[in-house]
């Protein structure tokens, strides 16, 4: 499985998603500066957390702008699989390849912390090693989590089961005190109308080594990895 | 004087008459305004350390492990396969009481610059904070902006803020603490030092544009605040983030190469202070070309360039042939690139602008012959002698743990730090909360454990005992997370040491510093004094901030407070004195501050401390947590929260 | 010449600061206040002296960048 | 009565939002843009109604919340 991670300046999770590819695909994934208008054919795009552009704005609203982005929005809209995490998942809401918008935390504070997410369903090349209902321990950094659409667009992902990921108590009922920035339903994470592009908030790659004390990331790349073989 | 220079001029810059002369004596002359502001950030307290000099000779600086002690941007030590730890504590106090958001966000940008300009990528943060009483109308403002700050700016720049302290006391109502650590990891065989050599090679000015932020910073730094400093409202430093992720990377792969000759961020006293200690300590002259500084603003004189503290910017000497090389790297990552001037053998600071020689210093006296204080110092009065009759008998303990443990000194600090990104890098073994934090070296299996400790009381009541235990602490923090404690970064924080008794407590800290170390081998290789932090002659505790750091060879276990399972027994290492003069039970439940520290004796420290650590190298041990505030039963306490599982103590009649 | 970009959040958008700055007055005593919402002015110095072809102009950055249909409105006030 | 506080950066204070937006304009293609500065504009629904009475509490809520006055100035517009 050949992955790319594309680097915008301000970028800091680049690295930690591309050791976890590596370590689940035993493949070195290609490291893309946002100026290249184009790169190499790849299984999977992946847009990395981080403060592309320092945020500045709007998050991720800079970094839509970058020059590969262009070629990002071509091969998804072609359905190269993509996947946004943190940074990354507001980098696609701003490029129109998901809907809704990720505002800044309820508590106005960042939060960076373990939370429980449950997987909302297993049938997608992302989660197909996890069964519907699952839930893991996955960790969040981030500062503008809180995800937002208006009413009809909340009901056209539930209804087309397109919502991947919603933070939930370890038993995975669905609590205010498990969400930790106050997204619409609870929602980590969500598919496009194909399921080949996903936006989610929590860092599986800071949980993909058991030194660092827990290993359901590891599970997230290597389903993906065995997904796209 | 010259007209241009009056008395107030040179009072307003933090200068004594006495200190003028010598100013007119390295001259020969009357200095302009540029002159005497250049002379005024390179004597300052903050950059001289004039009153503290005397004292820090007696810290000791080596050990086999130290490559590069006090004297650099930070400090360097070895450890092992090629490799280099580099860290350093600094303090931004006073621009944090003035705008705690931006103070504490350019004091991060400003250690980070410290680390990464010796050639180390950095890997973790820490900060020591202090703050003023809770109910304090100042307090909950100054917490929030300064949190928000450091989270603020560590976060985006993607560097861990994995550990550090926060104490409260009326003391710092008006003066708060901000201390910032970096640590950092560079090849041991590429670290890149501020001395400048070789005649005629550029001089490059490379990062954001200069504007007329924070002048008299590195003044202000060392000016004591009177409660009118509202109205003295510098135009604060403001930091961003964004251009200071980009100079990193720039640097970093700027310095794979072999292009840089010598390479200082510009930090207090911008411009002035890294043009001049890079030129001073190669023995080199410097001439600069002020129009060519790239500018944010217009009409900006030589004086406000040479005293700008605009953050994000690093100075540079270039090898000639590597100007275009070097250019290159930096307009890739979209930054200032501009060569301000070049290296003479004149010894002497020459700054031109519209053609015209507007300032021309000899270096030597400017670096070298700053003025050094051997300031009267009072003996710290005895500490009042503990008076246990008056305390009625402890009846109720599981009442007393509770309000020691919601105390603001022991309640949980999870509030503050998940705040902070403690997890990007992916290599953050123990997060905050520990005695230590842990964090893997990138690409192998070792690891820096790395704490800051101080017990400010510990300090007011006996100098000497205070300033050997914050290092004993730090030494024992590091051996509790089975680490090999191996060298010491500080902040010392204190009054106006124009003042005999802040004398005597700065004195006394260092003294006490100086014994733990050495008796430990836990040399000090960098740090930063802060002095003058009082207002209206109430000063802070006594307040010299340990950082150490540690280090988990490949395999070595590592161990974390939180007990594990049932049926585990609980050893005590170390004997218990029962002594109660200035412990946090005393004025949490009884609302005194009297009594003598509790006495140390380094000896049996290092001997527990090594005991220990050859446990949990052999892996007997499960759990681990040095006694510290708050004393045993709060330790237990901590170990039963963070494991979720009880203990039962026999024994304790 | 020079113009200012005002950009707000569409009606019925979540608007956290806008609560939290209310939540914040009511603390510190300001009784009265029905509602606070926070945006964005984004003053532009345009070398364009043509108002014409300057909020020609402004309207394409917005369009592009400045604001995100999505979520927001904006005005644009030439000076 | 509605109000409307523009709060922005005092001049010579590093924006450095203001940096990038101006930044990432330019490289849209957008020439000819000499600066460009953010501040925020905070829409208050009071419920006082008299003029004067509403603008001196807005007043005191710019010093003692809405502002930093270290380094943000604020203006007040009352509809």
């Amino acid at each position: 499985m050949k992955a790319a991670v594309i680097v915008f300046p301000g970028s800091n999770c680049d690295r930690d998603v591309a050791v976890a590819l590596e370590q689940a695909s035993g493949r070195k994934p290609v490291m893309v500066w946002h100026r290249e208008g184009d790169f190499e054919q790849v299984d999977l795009v992946v847009l990395p957390g981080g403060f592309a552009y320092g945020d500045y704005l709007r998050v991720g609203a800079m970094a839509a702008h970058s020059p590969v982005m262009r070629e990002v929005k071509r091969r998804a809209e072609r359905g190269v699989p993509t996947l946004g995490i943190c940074n990354g998942f507001q980098v696609l809401t701003e490029a129109g390849l998901l809907p809704g918008a990720l505002m800044r935390n309820a508590s106005l504070q960042f939060v960076c912390k373990d939370v429980h997410c449950r997987i909302e369903t297993g049938q997608s090349l992302y989660t197909s090693a996890f069964a519907s209902g699952e839930t893991v321990r996955w960790p969040v950094g981030h500062h503008d989590g809180n995800y937002f659409a208006d009413r009809n667009t909340l009901d056209r992902l539930e209804g087309e089961g397109r919502i991947a990921f919603r933070y939930a108590e370890p038993d995975g009922s669905l609590t205010e005190g498990a969400n930790p920035n106050g997204s619409a339903r609870n929602i980590a994470g969500i598919f496009n109308e194909t399921k080949s592009v996903l936006g989610l908030m929590p860092h599986p790659e800071r949980l993909a080594d058991s030194a660092l004390g827990g290993t359901d990331g590891t599970r997230f790349f290597k389903g993906l990895v065995e997904a796209l073989r | 004087m010259s007209p241009e220079i009056t008395p107030n001029l040179v009072a307003e810059h933090g200068l004594t008459n006495e200190e003028y002369q010598r100013i007119l004596k390295a001259l020969g002359r009357a200095p302009n305004p540029t002159e005497l502001g250049i002379f005024s950030v390179m004597w300052s307290e903050h950059c001289s350390y004039k009153s503290s000099k005397r004292w820090l000779r007696l810290l000791p600086t080596e050990a086999p492990w130290v490559i590069q002690g006090p004297g650099e941007n930070a400090g360097v030590i070895d450890i092992g396969d090629g490799l280099a730890a580099v860290f350093k504590i600094e303090s931004h106090n006073h621009p944090s009481f003035i705008e705690p958001y931006q103070g504490a966000a350019t004091g991060v940008g400003g250690i980070l610059r410290d680390v990464f300009t010796m050639g180390a990528r950095p890997i973790a943060n820490l900060n020591a904070l202090r703050f003023g009483a809770p109910d304090h109308p100042k307090t909950r403002h100054l917490v929030g902006g300064v949190v928000a700050g450091i989270g603020g700016y560590g976060n985006c720049m993607g560097i861990p803020t994995v550990g550090g302290e926060v104490n409260f006391h009326p003391a710092y109502n008006g003066n708060i603490l901000v201390n910032a650590m970096t640590v950092g990891v560079a090849r041991a065989d590429k670290i890149f030092y501020a001395r400048a050599a070789g005649v005629g090679n550029p001089v490059v000015y490379v990062g954001a544009k200069t504007g007329r932020d924070g002048i008299h910073g590195a003044t202000m730094a060392s000016a004591e605040f009177n409660s009118d400093s509202e109205e003295k409202r510098p135009t604060v430093q403001v930091g961003d983030p964004f251009t200071e992720k980009l100079l990193l990377e720039a640097c970093l792969e700027l310095m794979a190469t072999d292009a840089i000759v010598a390479i200082q961020d510009m930090g207090a006293a911008g411009l002035t202070s890294s043009s001049v200690e890079m030129a001073g300590k190669g023995g080199m002259g410097i001439e600069l070309e002020l129009d060519r500084v790239p500018m944010r603003e217009t009409g900006m004189t030589p004086y406000e360039l040479m005293l700008s503290e605009s953050q994000e910017r690093m100075l540079m000497v270039l090898k000639p042939e590597a100007r275009e090389k070097a250019r290159a790297i930096f307009e890739k990552w979209e930054l200032d690139f501009a060569e301000i001037g070049r290296l003479t053998d004149t010894g002497r600071l020459v700054l031109r602008m519209g053609g015209a020689t507007v300032a021309d210093i000899p270096l030597a006296p400017l670096v070298n012959e700053a003025p050094l204080y051997d300031r009267p110092r009072a003996a710290p009065p005895a500490p009042r002698p503990f008076g246990a009759t008056g305390l009625q008998p402890l009846t109720d303990p599981k009442s007393a743990l509770l309000k020691l443990l919601g105390s603001p000194d022991l309640c949980s600090r999870r509030w503050i730090w998940e705040q902070y990104d403690h997890m990007v890098g992916a290599d953050t073994m123990q997060r905050p909360g520990g005695d230590a934090a842990v964090v893997r070296v990138h690409g192998t299996q070792k690891a820096l454990a790395m704490t800051t400790d101080c017990t400010p009381r510990y300090c007011f009541a006996d100098p000497k005992i205070g300033g050997a235990q914050a290092v004993a602490e730090a030494w024992r923090n590091l051996v509790a997370v089975g680490a090999k404690p191996l060298a010491v970064t500080n902040n010392l924080n204190f009054g106006n040491p124009e003042r005999p008794e802040i004398m005597g407590q700065l004195a006394g800290c260092i003294e006490g510093m100086a014994e733990a170390c050495r008796a430990l081998d836990f040399p000090v290789i960098s740090g930063n004094v802060s002095l003058y932090n009082e207002t209206e002659g109430k000063a802070i505790l006594p307040t010299p901030v340990i950082g150490g750091v540690g280090l988990l060879e490949p395999g070595a276990r590592m161990a974390t407070v939180a007990f594990k399972e049932a049926g585990h027994l609980l050893l005590l290492v170390g004997d218990s004195r029962g002594h109660l003069g200035q412990s946090l039970f005393l004025r949490e439940l009884h609302g005194r501050e009297d009594g003598p520290p509790p006495p140390l004796d380094l000896q049996a420290e290092r001997r527990n401390g090594e005991f220990v650590r050859a446990q949990i190298a052999a892996g007997r041990v499960a759990a681990c947590h040095d006694v510290s505030d708050g004393g045993l039963l709060v330790a237990l306490a901590e170990m039963a929260m963070a494991g979720g599982i009880g203990a039962e103590l026999e024994g304790l009649n | 010449m020079k113009a200012r970009v005002h950009v707000t959040l569409k009606s019925g958008v979540l608007d956290p600061q806008g609560k939290a700055i209310g939540h914040a007055l009511h603390s510190l005593g300001f009784a009265g206040v029905r509602d606070v919402r926070q945006g964005k002015v984004i003053e532009l110095d345009l070398e364009e002296s043509d108002p014409n072809k300057a909020r020609a102009a402004i309207e394409a950055m917005c369009g592009k960048l400045l604001a995100n249909p999505v979520i927001e409105n904006y005005t644009i006030e030439l000076a």
